[in-house]
């Protein structure tokens, strides 16, 4: 009876099992706990690009403290930064340094389009000078929409990264 | 017998040899589970504000205040120095301070100089 | 589009830890435990005190504190121990983290905001573990033209000098990891290397603004090292030692600051500048030069600076405390228990007292260990405060600073020293 | 424990001193120094003469390789003469070490250096201190004379002589 | 066995013949200045070395002068290096000589 | 010494302000109050009636289609499109309403002062992010909706400093 | 002997001391421009400002706009001051369309002006704060400045975008009791702004840091056509709310605060007792503002304006802040041109940069009352 | 003082103004015209007051007078700097108009007054900035606050300043390679 069972296949079957519970073991926790760190723990990268800033800078002052999702205002180097807050208008002049930019973050990185400006070109959809949103060169998670948005939409539109970041892929393990 | 005095401090490096080993990992484990993307050249550029760098990255010196660092070698000595007298001064006799008291006057004017000189920015 | 409240995420997270709990005990107990059951017939076993160690011998000692003991004790005095745990490593971790923590707290408190809140349950108090999953997560650049094995040794080498730093610093009696005759000595020697590292590290990522803040950086140390060696001076002619424990041992009955407050003052300048904290925070200076020389650090590169800079900011605080302040000095608030007490019980009259709990460390040791977290706390509040209120200095008011005022104190400070030395208040036949 | 500690520092002392000649890039050279001095600090230590090690270390480790490490960094033009030093002088320069190597080393067999070994205490650092202000003090005097006059004469060496005019001038 | 003064001796004669080496062999100004640094350390090396094998305290306070007077060298020497450089653009010991008459 | 009276006034002030009230509003819990319903418009007098200026809300049962606020936002953003509608009106005969596109919107409010029927007026709503530009467009369906909101936190002042409640 | 280089190897001219430096556009010392600064050592020897990071246009766009959808338009250069940003504007509409402003309106836009110039000098303390690496001072104004944003978000019903003048008096009414509460912040504001002059403006380290640096002479300041804070820390006495009062500016008791200094430190402070003089105007406008009546004059859909050019200024949070309407018979301006006073300021960059040390730059870009969004336009 | 005060409260309905050059002289603010006055005086045919109005006046001058009459106005009547400087485009005369708005610092009297001096450059349908025939002459040695304003003109118009330091690029993308966009020939798109 038992050398009935140990064959190659079913031995085969088992370790694909065993492996697949390996997976689930170590890598589901550990994808959660990745992702746990790092929707706790976003850093926006210091660009300001247009008068939307106004409102970012609102939002991590005193009244609306970004702070207390994780979000730390005024970070020095993109180097260490993970979310990109791209703050209202994007103008021809700015497009390629904000691409820029966003490349030499480090991943993953996240984007927040913030303000009218930024999602379509807002008031500018006919300005000679103005990107009609940042879609096309940057890959967009959450769009904040207002001109400028209030810092609670500003809030509301990071705790959708969160939700977002929290349904992503941590990585492929293994 | 030579060399017993050296395993106390033998600790020392010890220790800095610990932490290096007990914080390596957390590079070789973000090493092993960060995403990487290597596609983009741009990326490993020198970070420049946003924009592509131009011109050479170590050319910033400051001679402006090069002055200190001549000067810090000189006095770092000066200062360790005053250790030696320092630790030993409870066993010295009263008349022993003069002759570092000479030593500071000296050090103290060649300092005088030295300071004078450096404050003078445009000179460097 | 109705609001999403920020549920509390760490549950989940507990709930997927329990999980793995789960698979780790089915799998220990499938696979685990028949490979140590075979295991277990070809392994010679070790035998202490007459008795042949089987696991659950093992296990069993755990309940048994007369057993057990021993064997904690005897790991407890073991270099490796000291360098790992107590007074070395870990214990500086434990410490540069929470003071992370609390300073962003106190800054938010002194900012009228709150500060981190949601991520843990009370009051944020996982937000440094979410931080330090993040950048262990995250990737590092190391730019095309840096100089690839400084670049990358740089960070650990920050953080073993601090490390090594801390290694110098008696935190109890008799607890030190390296106690030397010439420990003030071994701290400047220590601290020099500083300077070092964050030139080359800033030297090595070949680009502007670092390299900008490098020179900072040793420019600014370099010339607060000199005010910071020479306002120790004051407390060794009166101690005549080098020893830092017995410079503690100095401060039975009073600390040093009561005699020496223009040294204390004078170190603590230099001690900000050395740290590179607000208002000395000129290398880092986000608004001149972007981040200085982290600029090019990424992830846990970024990370591990940070750690050595809270593990320096740490030892540099209890070095004050042990300098000036008495180190573990202070009145016994613990009741001295005796081990027996607790191993077995003291009958006094009728009755048998027993005291539960792990005797392992005396209660000297406790009250030693209190008072002198107790003072680095409140000397690393004072190290924190000037971040809230002051702006940065600039470079050259700050190499004045260091040059023209702090020096002049220390010697100052010097002959206040010689003064008490030759009026005979201390030394040998002195007053006290 | 002692010569275990003794060769790996031979090992580490000679080949810093090595690299730090021979290595391409100036700043790497410079670390190399900085290893030979640790490395020498080291023996110091094994020698039971810890003010030195660490004073070596304070002084050497601490200040002077920040000033090279400083100047090296500003002289940034090691690859050119990396190419036309000639091998002619390399070797020469081998042939003289190697000389005086054999000389010295002739000399040193000759002598009973080669049995010398001790078992007193080591010398407390104190004595160093009283040394320094009673039997060598006019030594410690020519000391601050000579540190006194290398401040000056550096800073007179090193600054520009143009000096430049002030600021602003629109 | 025990460490005995021939061990250091033997170290220190290694280091200075590496740093005569450097001083005949390298043009560059600050290579030359490294070699001499290491000479000098040979120097100190022997100095505590017989100091401690023949117990005196005279070994290390002579080894602590020769360390500062070896701080003071290098102050000077790399200020004429930077003067040089200033002036020449080039720390090639050769240049000097042959830019100077 | 004015140096010194100077820092240690600094000193002074930062450890003072460790124990004023904190002045943060705890947003997804706490939510601002603000006047009445939402900006309105009277065009008979000719002015607006206060309140915030928040999401639009149309009513189907006025909006007659004139395309007014179409024409006027226009000049603005071009965030109104008139898009037809399934239910028929007998006072809008066209079956057009206008539909927003929020990630145009600048909630300027012109559109409101333009309609000359009371149709539209904007509410209290501002918690608009979304994932995707798609969702940010708000069909006449949509904005009939009223927005449930409960905001109730204001501004409190006392002796040791401001605070939300 | 000359030194033979090798084949291959070319002996390029570094310049050792002159280095270039980028600052910005993601800098955070620099907002939304960029400064080619090239210094020596720890000296700027020159300055190069480059703006135009956020140019959108509004000119151009405002001559296909009529003279009411350019409102929410003209207001964006500058978000936080957008009510002093329409202000020059509507009364130019105004005069082109011969229109009278109620009395009522007039204080109305008083009010609102001055609540908006407090918060626009705040958010600028704020930065300006983070620019010299204090936080606190980042946070206080960021902080108190809500306590005037409720007030405009009360009257306005937004924010910062108020939207809230229109040619012809204001958009729409204050809500019930504003007066009482409007009263009772703006007196807690002010008792807050106050307090900064312990932990800022007395702060050794910030005087003695921003002391002497930058320092702009009173003809400098002339020839430069700076204005605003600028030109009053110059020692110039010029503030166009009292030079040409509009509205009802002649009825308020208005201060203007002039300090001889010209260093930054002056420039600095001449917002923050700007601010101070606002919330007494604020309480006086309260105070003699008619309770009831009428608040805009209504206008025709697509008012048409004469053949004439008009050039009004106000002062703004930075500084006088000039309309110029050219007028053609049309419903649209035929050109519309903003005499911003960030733009004016922007030319003593350079000039002031010059010779100064690196460590100043922040303190010197930011004093000049600068927000790169509105220079751009 | 009195005249400013008069002239303050004769701020009246653009309905009035509008008549104001038909009425007669003695209606016009006194203290302004006479500042107009003199530069007519000065300069006669060379200069045309377009309008005088309570505390503004418009002076328009031919390219080649500027210099002088920004002199004569800088010197003699003591306007010290320029608030701003606007191109105007005028497709139907075929010129650029440039319009300087003057002001004063330092004359107490004057600091309501605002002098418009605006003064036209020929304008080609084809431009080339720099390389055509819009030029002007830079007013920056007289008035050295347009520096910034006058290479904001340039790039918005393509008037070349003859005599500005750097006529470089201030606020468009440095790819930039339309038709100057303030020129009325340059259409936004959709419109
Ligand atoms: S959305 Fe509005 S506030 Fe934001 S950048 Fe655009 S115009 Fe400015
Ligand atoms: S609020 Fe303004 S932008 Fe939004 S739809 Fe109405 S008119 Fe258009
Ligand atoms: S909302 Fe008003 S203006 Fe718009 S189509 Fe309906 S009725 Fe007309």
């Amino acid at each position: 009876m038992l050398k009935d069972l140990i064959t190659p296949q079913t031995a085969n079957v088992f370790l694909g099992k065993l492996g697949d519970i390996l997976e689930q073991a170590i890598g589901k926790p550990l994808g959660y706990a990745i992702n746990w760190g790092r929707l706790w723990s976003l850093w926006p990268v210091h660009i300001e690009t247009a008068c939307c800033s106004v409102e970012f800078g609102a939002a991590s002052g005193p009244r609306y403290d970004v702070e207390r999702f994780g979000i730390i205002e005024a970070f020095g180097s993109l180097r260490q930064c993970d979310l990109v807050v791209v703050q209202g208008t994007i103008t021809r002049k700015m497009a390629p340094r904000l691409r820029l930019v966003y490349d030499q973050m480090p991943e993953p990185k996240y984007v927040i389009a913030m303000g009218a400006c930024a999602i379509t070109g807002g008031l500018y959809f006919d300005s000679y000078n103005v990107l009609p949103g940042i879609d096309g060169i940057l890959p967009v998670d959450v769009y904040v929409p207002g001109c400028p948005p209030r810092p609670e939409t500003l809030i509301q539109g990071c705790i959708l990264l969160q939700e977002k970041i929290k349904r992503m892929k941590a990585r492929k393990i293994v | 017998m030579v060399g017993e005095l050296a395993s106390n401090y033998s600790t020392i490096l010890m220790m800095f040899g610990f932490a290096v080993v007990a914080t390596a990992p957390a590079l070789l484990i973000s090493r092993m589970i960060a995403p990487r993307k290597r596609s983009n050249p741009v990326k490993f550029l020198p970070m420049e504000c946003g924009q592509v760098p131009s011109g050479a990255g170590r050319t910033h010196f400051m001679m402006q205040y090069y002055a200190y660092i001549l000067m810090f070698v000189v006095f770092d000595v000066m200062a360790i120095f005053l250790y030696a007298w320092g630790s030993s001064i409870l066993s010295l006799p009263r008349t022993a301070t003069l002759p570092i008291i000479a030593f500071l006057a000296i050090m103290f004017a060649a300092m005088a100089y030295a300071l004078d000189q450096s404050r003078r920015r445009n000179i460097w | 589009m109705s609001v999403i409240a920020p549920k509390f995420r760490f549950s989940e997270f507990l709930k997927s830890i329990t999980d793995n709990l789960f698979w780790i005990i089915i799998l220990v107990t499938l696979i685990g435990l028949p490979v140590i059951m075979i295991v277990l017939l070809f392994v010679d076993l070790p035998v202490y005190q007459g008795e042949l160690i089987n696991p659950f011998l093992a296990f069993s000692w755990m309940f048994h504190p007369e057993l057990s003991l021993p064997l904690i004790k005897s790991f407890m005095i073991t270099d490796f121990f000291r360098i790992a745990v107590f007074p070395g490593f870990g214990f500086a971790v434990l410490l540069a983290t929470s003071v992370i923590f609390i300073e962003r707290k106190m800054l938010a408190k002194l900012q009228l905001r709150v500060g981190p809140f949601y991520c843990g349950k009370i009051e944020g108090i996982l937000q440094l573990m979410a931080d330090g999953i993040k950048l262990v997560t995250k990737e590092i650049i190391i730019p095309a033209k840096a100089d690839k094995p400084i670049f990358i040794l740089s960070p650990l080498m920050f953080v073993g000098a601090a490390a090594a730093f801390v290694a110098l610093i008696p935190v109890a009696p008799g607890w030190v990891v390296a106690d030397i005759d010439l420990g003030l000595i071994a701290v400047f020697a220590v601290i020099g290397f500083f300077p070092i590292i964050t030139v080359l590290a800033s030297w090595s990522a070949n680009s502007k603004y670092p390299f900008i803040g490098g020179i900072r950086a040793l420019f600014q140390m370099v010339s607060f090292e000199i005010p910071l060696i020479l306002s120790l001076l004051g407390v060794v002619i009166l101690t005549g030692t080098l020893n830092l424990s017995e410079i503690v041992a100095s401060q039975a009955s009073f600390p040093w600051i009561i005699f020496l407050p223009v040294g204390a003052i004078v170190f603590f300048i230099a001690m900000l500048a050395e740290l590179e904290r607000i208002p000395f925070d000129l290398p880092e200076a986000e608004s001149e030069i972007v981040a200085g020389w982290l600029t090019e650090f990424s992830g846990m590169m970024y990370g591990l600076v940070q750690l050595g800079s809270y593990i320096k900011l740490y030892a540099f605080a209890a070095l004050f405390v042990v300098i000036f302040l008495g180190g573990w000095n202070g009145p016994m608030i613990f009741p001295p228990l005796e081990e027996e007490l607790i191993l077995e019980g003291k009958t006094i009259g009728p009755i048998t007292i027993q005291t539960p709990g792990l005797p392992i460390f005396s209660m000297e040791f406790f009250s030693g260990v209190f008072w002198f977290i107790l003072k680095t706390a409140a000397v690393i509040f004072f190290i924190l405060l000037p971040r809230g209120v002051f702006p940065r200095v600039r470079i050259d008011l700050l190499l004045d600073l260091g040059w023209f005022k702090l020096i002049g104190l220390t010697f100052l400070n010097i002959f206040i020293a010689l003064a008490l030395l030759y009026a005979g208040v201390f030394g040998p036949g002195g007053m006290l | 424990m002692a010569d275990a500690a003794f060769l790996a520092l031979s090992v580490i002392t000679i080949g810093s001193a090595i690299a730090a000649l021979e290595l391409r890039s100036l700043v790497y050279g410079a670390i190399g120094l900085m290893g030979t001095l640790g490395g020498v600090a080291g023996f110091f230590l094994l020698l039971d003469s810890p003010f030195v090690a660490l004073f070596q270390i304070a002084v050497y480790v601490g200040s002077i390789a920040v000033l090279i490490l400083f100047t090296v960094m500003l002289v940034k033009r090691e690859l050119i003469f990396k190419k036309i030093e000639d091998p002619k002088r390399k070797w020469a320069g081998i042939g003289l070490m190697l000389i005086f190597m054999v000389a010295i080393g002739a000399v040193i067999l000759d002598s009973g250096l080669k049995s010398v070994t001790t078992d007193e205490p080591p010398v407390d650092f104190r004595e160093i201190g009283d040394d320094f202000l009673t039997y060598y003090w006019p030594a410690l005097i020519l000391m601050a004379l000579i540190l006194a006059g290398s401040v000056t004469g550096a800073l007179v060496l090193a600054r520009r002589e143009d000096e430049i005019s002030g600021p602003r001038t629109d | 066995m025990g460490l005995e003064l021939i061990n250091f001796v033997i170290v220190s004669v290694a280091l200075l013949g590496i740093g005569i080496y450097g001083l005949s062999v390298k043009r560059n100004a600050i290579r030359m200045l490294f070699a001499i640094e290491i000479i000098i350390n040979a120097a100190n090396l022997n100095l505590v070395a017989f100091g401690r094998f023949i117990p005196h305290s005279g070994g290390q306070t002579l080894a602590l002068f020769s360390i500062s007077i070896a701080a003071a060298e290098v102050a000077v020497g790399l200020s004429l290096i930077i003067v040089a450089y200033r002036m020449y653009q080039n720390i090639d010991i050769a240049d000097f000589r042959s830019l100077k008459g | 010494m004015g140096t010194a009276s100077g820092i240690i006034k600094a000193l002074n002030s930062g450890v003072k302000h460790l124990a004023i009230k904190r002045f943060t509003l705890r947003y997804p819990e706490q939510k601002l109050k603000f006047v009445g319903d939402g900006y309105q418009y009277d065009p008979t007098t000719g002015v607006g009636i206060a309140g915030y200026k928040g999401r639009h809300m149309l009513f189907h049962d006025k909006c007659t289609g004139c395309q007014l606020c179409a024409i006027a936002c226009e000049g603005i953003a071009e965030a109104i499109a008139m898009v037809k509608v399934p239910e028929e009106w007998k006072h809008n005969k066209k079956a057009i309403m206008p539909q927003i596109d929020y990630g145009k919107c600048v909630f300027c409010g012109l559109c409101v002062d333009a309609c000359p029927f009371y149709a539209l007026y904007m509410t209290n709503d501002y918690e608009l992010s979304s994932f995707t530009k798609e969702g940010l467009i708000y069909t006449p369906a949509q904005l009939q909706v009223k927005p449930d909101v409960q905001q109730d936190a204001e501004i409190k002042i006392d002796d040791r400093g401001a605070s939300h409640g | 002997m000359t030194t033979q280089l090798p084949p291959g190897l070319s002996l390029e001219k570094v310049d050792e001391k002159i280095m270039t430096l980028n600052v910005g556009p993601q800098h955070p010392g620099s907002g939304h421009m960029r400064l080619i600064i090239q210094v020596d050592g720890d000296y700027i020897v020159a300055c190069d400002p480059d703006p135009g990071y956020v140019h959108r246009g509004e000119e151009k766009m405002a001559e296909y706009r009529n003279y009411i959808l350019n409102i929410p338009h003209l207001e964006r250069p500058i978000i936080h001051d957008s009510c002093n940003i329409l202000y020059p504007y509507c009364l130019a509409v105004e005069e082109i369309l011969g229109l009278e402003v109620p009395e009522r309106a007039k204080y109305m836009r008083v009010i609102a002006s001055e609540l908006n110039r407090c918060v626009y000098i705040q958010y600028w303390l704020g930065i300006y704060g983070i620019f010299l690496g204090h936080s606190t001072m980042f946070m206080w104004p960021m902080g108190d400045r809500e306590l005037l944003i409720d007030l405009l978000e009360k009257m306005t019903g937004a924010r910062v975008t108020h939207s809230y003048f229109i040619p012809g008096g204001v958009r729409n009414d204050l809500p019930a009791n504003f007066e009482d509460v409007c009263l009772r912040q703006v007196n807690y504001f002010e008792k807050r702004i106050k307090e900064y002059a312990d932990i800022f403006y007395d702060n050794p380290i910030l005087i003695h840091r921003t002391e002497k640096t930058g320092i702009l002479s009173r003809e400098d300041a002339i020839r430069l056509g700076t204005t605003g804070s600028v030109l009053r820390a110059s020692g110039v006495d010029f503030d166009v709310r009292k030079k040409e009062p509009y509205d009802v500016y002649e009825e308020l008791d208005v201060h203007s605060n002039v300090l001889k200094e010209g260093d930054s430190l002056a420039r600095s402070k001449i917002p923050w007792l700007d601010m101070l003089e606002s919330c007494n105007i604020i309480r006086q406008a309260l105070e003699k503002m008619p309770k009831s009546g009428s608040i805009r004059k209504k206008l025709k859909p697509n008012p048409r304006g004469g053949d004439m050019s008009v050039y009004k200024r106000v002062e703004s949070g930075r500084g006088s802040l000039g309309c110029y309407i050219v007028s053609k018979n049309k419903p649209e301006p035929y050109r519309l041109k903003l005499s911003v006073p960030s733009f004016r300021n922007l030319i003593a960059l350079p000039y002031l940069l010059k010779g100064e040390k690196l460590g100043n730059m922040p303190a010197v870009y930011w004093s000049l009352n600068y927000w790169p969004v509105e220079a751009d336009r | 003082m009195s005249t400013e005060k008069d002239s303050e409260q004769q701020e009246a309905p653009a309905a009035e103004k509008k008549q104001v050059p038909a009425k007669l002289d003695e209606q016009l603010p006194k203290f302004e015209k006479d500042l107009a006055d003199k530069v007519v005086a000065k300069f006669g045919e060379k200069t045309e007051v377009a309008f005088v109005k309570p505390d503004r006046i418009r002076i328009n001058v031919k390219k080649d007078n500027i210099k002088e009459v920004a002199e004569f106005i800088r010197d003699d009547l003591g306007f010290d700097h320029a608030e701003s400087v606007s191109g105007v485009d005028y497709p139907e005369d075929k010129e650029i108009e440039v319009v300087y708005h003057l002001g004063s610092y330092t004359d107490p009297q004057l600091s309501k007054q605002i002098l418009t001096l605006a003064t036209r450059a020929p304008r080609e349908d084809d431009p080339k900035p720099g390389n055509d025939s819009t030029h002007l002459p830079s007013l920056r040695e007289i008035f050295y606050s347009v520096e910034f304003h006058e290479r904001e003109c340039f790039e918005m118009l393509g008037v070349y300043f003859d005599g500005h330091p750097d006529n470089r690029r201030l606020l468009l993308p440095e790819d930039w390679a339309d038709l100057p966009p303030l020129r009325k020939d340059f259409s936004i798109k959709g419109r």
